[in-house]
């Protein structure tokens, strides 16, 4: 790979343009979904803002796609704000997200836990209250493989990030007043809990060299989407026994009620093909089965991905009625589509 | 003790010495967190030497820190851009409208500066990051001024203990920022935004005028 | 990668039964849309036979994922028949899939042209026959970088097969006869042309090596799905450079008429990540429209894919009012899902 | 010329020397095509071992080798399947219901193998596939029979022209399957279907009873 020369197996025109030149291309791939504010790296829903519709914003790291970007649309984001790739974009992307989708009923921030996400959304916040603009943030943290201590920044934002943005998105599509959305997007990060595994690093598209050696046969356990190295090493195992081990992770922290209805979401970080996710996800619903769990819906593919990185991640949310009825609500967006 | 600092200055000799250090910066992220700080750093700095160069006529040093803050919250990103960005725009308020940097505006100015990195990042001294380099460095500046030597010799001392302090960082395990999901394996690395704050301190140094 | 050692970077339990059990995924995955029948090695759609329905059924080599399973169902395909890993599926497979779907109204076969899908495709539209089916087979042959002649298997069938897939599908919904249907299918293949890049070999699981060696840096322009060498090699480009290259290859091939209103799909071969496609899929649009040309559909991300093959395709298809209408048409799929 | 050739002894020798050298097989497809040959024929002589070890009871020899043909359609995909397959089945019914294998009826059953190899992929002898090795084979085979040398003289003349059918490919641009996509770049390689029927023709030597 890259590591062995310093050229890159990359489609771009240079790295240091990678972002606005492929939110370029969304915009054009999508340009009745979503329009993109080059100027101020943004992406926004084609009609906003809505009027009286709280608004939902995202962002974070790019690299991550279709997240956050591809889920703007109906019934999802109203907004989403990419940083440079791996790095959380800075708060006047996010005012001018925050700004453009106002409708004048508040707006939800999403944030993923980590670090910079937090402290550039919170100087946003401040930013966008001084503005007279009502926010509410909702922190994402449901990586069980990080320890949540005194000793850590905290659990990371993973696979539930995707899951609170179409439940919340669908609660502001329904009319609900901004505490009710962030209380969705709430009650979905405290049900919901991700664990993820790489076989092999992602090569980001600046420096061009992986961001850890990991050799074949090898896998990084507890892995988070920015080539962050896992609770441990391991020989790579079965699909079978990384998805016992996945599923032990999730559901012992998780500790669902028996026979609880679950969403399982078995992600693919990005060089990992659909062939081999499937093989996963069988294996992940047979043992969440053997628990005497019942997995009602579902979403399978690369969905939070970290660029190339071969391995995969698993999400389950508990589900309760008015939750699985938010996931079936209509959604337009350029990664996930449904009912409308 | 008739120097001061010139904030261009002082930004100038930052950028060009994180640029020149840009890799190296990199890879103690590689190792401890996702690679990027050389990066980010670069490119913050560029933009603040720019916002400066085209926007600091006539401004007062302390409205320079806040100038130099704000372009850094607005392109750094991450977690040093938000940190850096806020320690400049509090060390800029606390320098207000004096007209020169001298070492006791300097000293408080830098007091005001970890205060601000502090209440944002609710960083402790031995959770390895910057707060370990700023902390005794502000600390050093403070003494050497306190006991009347030339700014220079100050700043010296500060960069020194700066140093000492991004050294330190390398027995420790990581208990802030992306490095603390490494637990134990965090340890035996130096902590990049210490790593890079001793550099900002140097560059201090080649920043006097009389 | 995996030349270096024997080990590999995969989520599997056993090469050997890798599609088995990638399709033991897809079934609890997706149970609405579809079932697997795992003893004959076949996707159907969930409701099938559909009465007085013309069906169609399409397979090839596994490795192509989402494609075909992941477009099996309303308004694409009735069902698929997945080979091993790059390998034709058997007439075995074909004939039962045939026959599961078929409900009175005829069946198409979708044929992308590879010598042992093509022989295998014909053994079994002759048992079909026996059975008294009424098969109409459609060969797919829209790759540019082979030169249609004597001295080749001819051109291959790639990115329109997944064209050719929605759009005869959406005229079997909406109760075309057999032969209207197998008639759109073969407009698609005339009027659509495809050319590919790949930046790094893809690695199939029975033998876990790279099936060519490509240094990083440089690029295999004219690529097949199947790890297949190109016209040529090259020093990697820029991304407006290959898109310059595709659009070139594509369009001087295709001839379109002035202002065309095209279809345009850009595809990701696997491991290359939708934020580096989006880069390609800005620079195509730019290409094309610089030529007077009108894109008006897009469909962009890894559809036709080569396991973790980083690199992508592009595919054209000129439309006219009738495609058009049938792209829009409805479509409920693993993998394509709109207006339904 | 009393030795006649056991369908089932043929298949296990067939079964054993694809894979032996399966990984070479495999080696020279991923040269030219996409690597799977030897994994292909593997798994399609495994099957075919199975079915007639099953199957074959009081079956007559051209029954036993229309099962074989079949159990390699449905088993093998890609192109050697049907072309294989398809082969066999022909052999099969050229067979008939004779008792035994002999010369004479060995000799047609290759013939008309050959001739549905050729119905099902239109390739001719010069095209870089399996007919290279075939064609020779066949005929070597008939005229050794027809000239009355003993069978497994015969077969071994046919195995010897099917190995220089096969090397004749090396030098060939490939007009036919997958290698014809390289156009020039498959010349200098062995065609692995021209390979593997050296290895079928060879272990008819082998199967030979009195
Ligand atoms: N909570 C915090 N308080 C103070 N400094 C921190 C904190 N979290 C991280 N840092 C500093 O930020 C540095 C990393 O910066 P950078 O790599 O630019 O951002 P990111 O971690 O978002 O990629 C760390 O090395 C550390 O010194
Ligand atoms: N049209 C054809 N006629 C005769 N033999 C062919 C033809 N096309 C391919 N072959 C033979 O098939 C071999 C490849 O078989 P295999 O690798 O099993 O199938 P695939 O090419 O589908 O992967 C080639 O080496 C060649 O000898
Ligand atoms: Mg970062
Ligand atoms: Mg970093
Ligand atoms: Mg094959
Ligand atoms: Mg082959």
């Amino acid at each position: 790979m890259a590591s062995a020369t310093p050229s890159m197996r990359k489609l771009l025109n240079d790295p240091e343009h990678v972002v606005r030149d492929s939110l370029a291309g969304l915009a054009v791939a999508h340009g009745d979904i979503l329009k993109v504010d080059l100027a101020a790296q943004i992406v926004v829903r084609a009609d906003a803002p809505r009027q009286g519709k709280v608004a939902l914003v995202s962002g974070g790291g790019a690299g991550h796609e279709p997240m956050h970007g591809g889920f703007v649309g109906l019934g999802m984001l109203d907004a989403a704000c990419p940083g440079a790739v791996f790095t959380s974009p800075v708060p006047d992307q996010m005012l001018a997200a925050t700004t453009a989708v106002d409708g004048g009923a508040g707006v939800v921030h999403i944030v993923k836990n980590y670090t910079g996400d937090v402290m550039n959304f919170k100087l946003a916040a401040e930013d966008a209250a001084d503005e007279g603009i009502a926010v509410e943030s909702v922190l994402i943290d449901d990586d069980v493989a990080v320890q949540d201590s005194l000793y850590t920044a905290g659990r990371r934002g993973v696979g539930a990030t995707v899951l609170a943005e179409k439940l919340a998105g669908a609660a502001a599509e329904r009319g609900d007043d901004v505490a009710a959305v962030a209380t969705i997007a709430r009650r979905v990060n405290s049900r919901a809990r991700s664990f993820g595994v790489a076989l092999s690093s992602c090569i980001p598209p600046g420096s061009g060299t992986p961001i850890f050696d990991l050799p074949a046969g090898e896998m990084e356990v507890g892995i988070g989407i920015h080539g962050e190295p896992g609770r441990r090493r391991e020989p790579l195992g079965t699909a079978r026994e990384i998805a016992a081990e996945m599923v032990e992770a999730v559901i012992s922290d998780l500790a669902p009620a028996d026979g609880a209805e679950l969403l399982v979401f078995t992600n693919a970080m990005g060089g990992t093909p659909l062939l081999e996710l499937y093989v996963l996800h069988g294996e992940i619903e047979r043992e969440l089965t053997e628990r005497g769990l019942r997995p009602a819906r579902r979403l399978v593919g690369p969905f939070i991905t970290s660029l190339e990185m071969a391995g995969a991640s698993l999400t389950v949310l508990e589900l309760d009625d008015e939750l699985t009825a938010l996931w079936d609500a209509p959604v337009n967006t350029a990664a996930l589509r449904w009912g409308a | 003790m008739s120097a001061t600092v010139s904030v261009n200055a002082w930004m100038d000799e930052a950028a060009a010495a994180i640029t020149a250090d840009a890799d190296r910066l990199t890879q103690l992220d590689s190792a401890i967190g996702d690679g990027d700080h050389g990066l980010n750093l670069t490119r913050g700095f560029k933009a603040v030497v720019e916002a400066l160069a085209t926007g600091s006529d006539g401004l007062a040093p302390g409205r320079r820190l806040i100038l130099a803050g704000k372009t850094l919250v607005s392109t750094v990103g991450g977690a040093s851009g938000p940190l850096w960005g806020t320690a400049l725009r509090r060390a800029g308020r606390s320098v207000g409208d004096a007209e020169a940097l001298d070492g006791p505006a300097l000293a408080d100015a830098l007091d005001a500066a970890l205060a601000g990195v502090i209440e944002l990042g609710s960083a402790e001294v031995g959770d390895k990051t910057m707060v370990d380099a700023l902390t005794p460095a502000v600390a050093a500046l403070r003494g050497a001024v306190e006991a009347g030597q030339p700014l220079a010799d100050a700043i010296a001392a500060a960069a020194e203990a700066a140093a000492e302090g991004a050294r330190s960082t390398i027995p420790l395990q990581a208990r802030k920022g992306r490095a603390s999901y490494l637990g134990e394996r965090s340890i035996g690395h130096e902590d990049p935004g210490a790593a890079s704050t001793v550099l900002l301190i140097t560059a201090l140094g080649r920043a006097l005028e009389d």
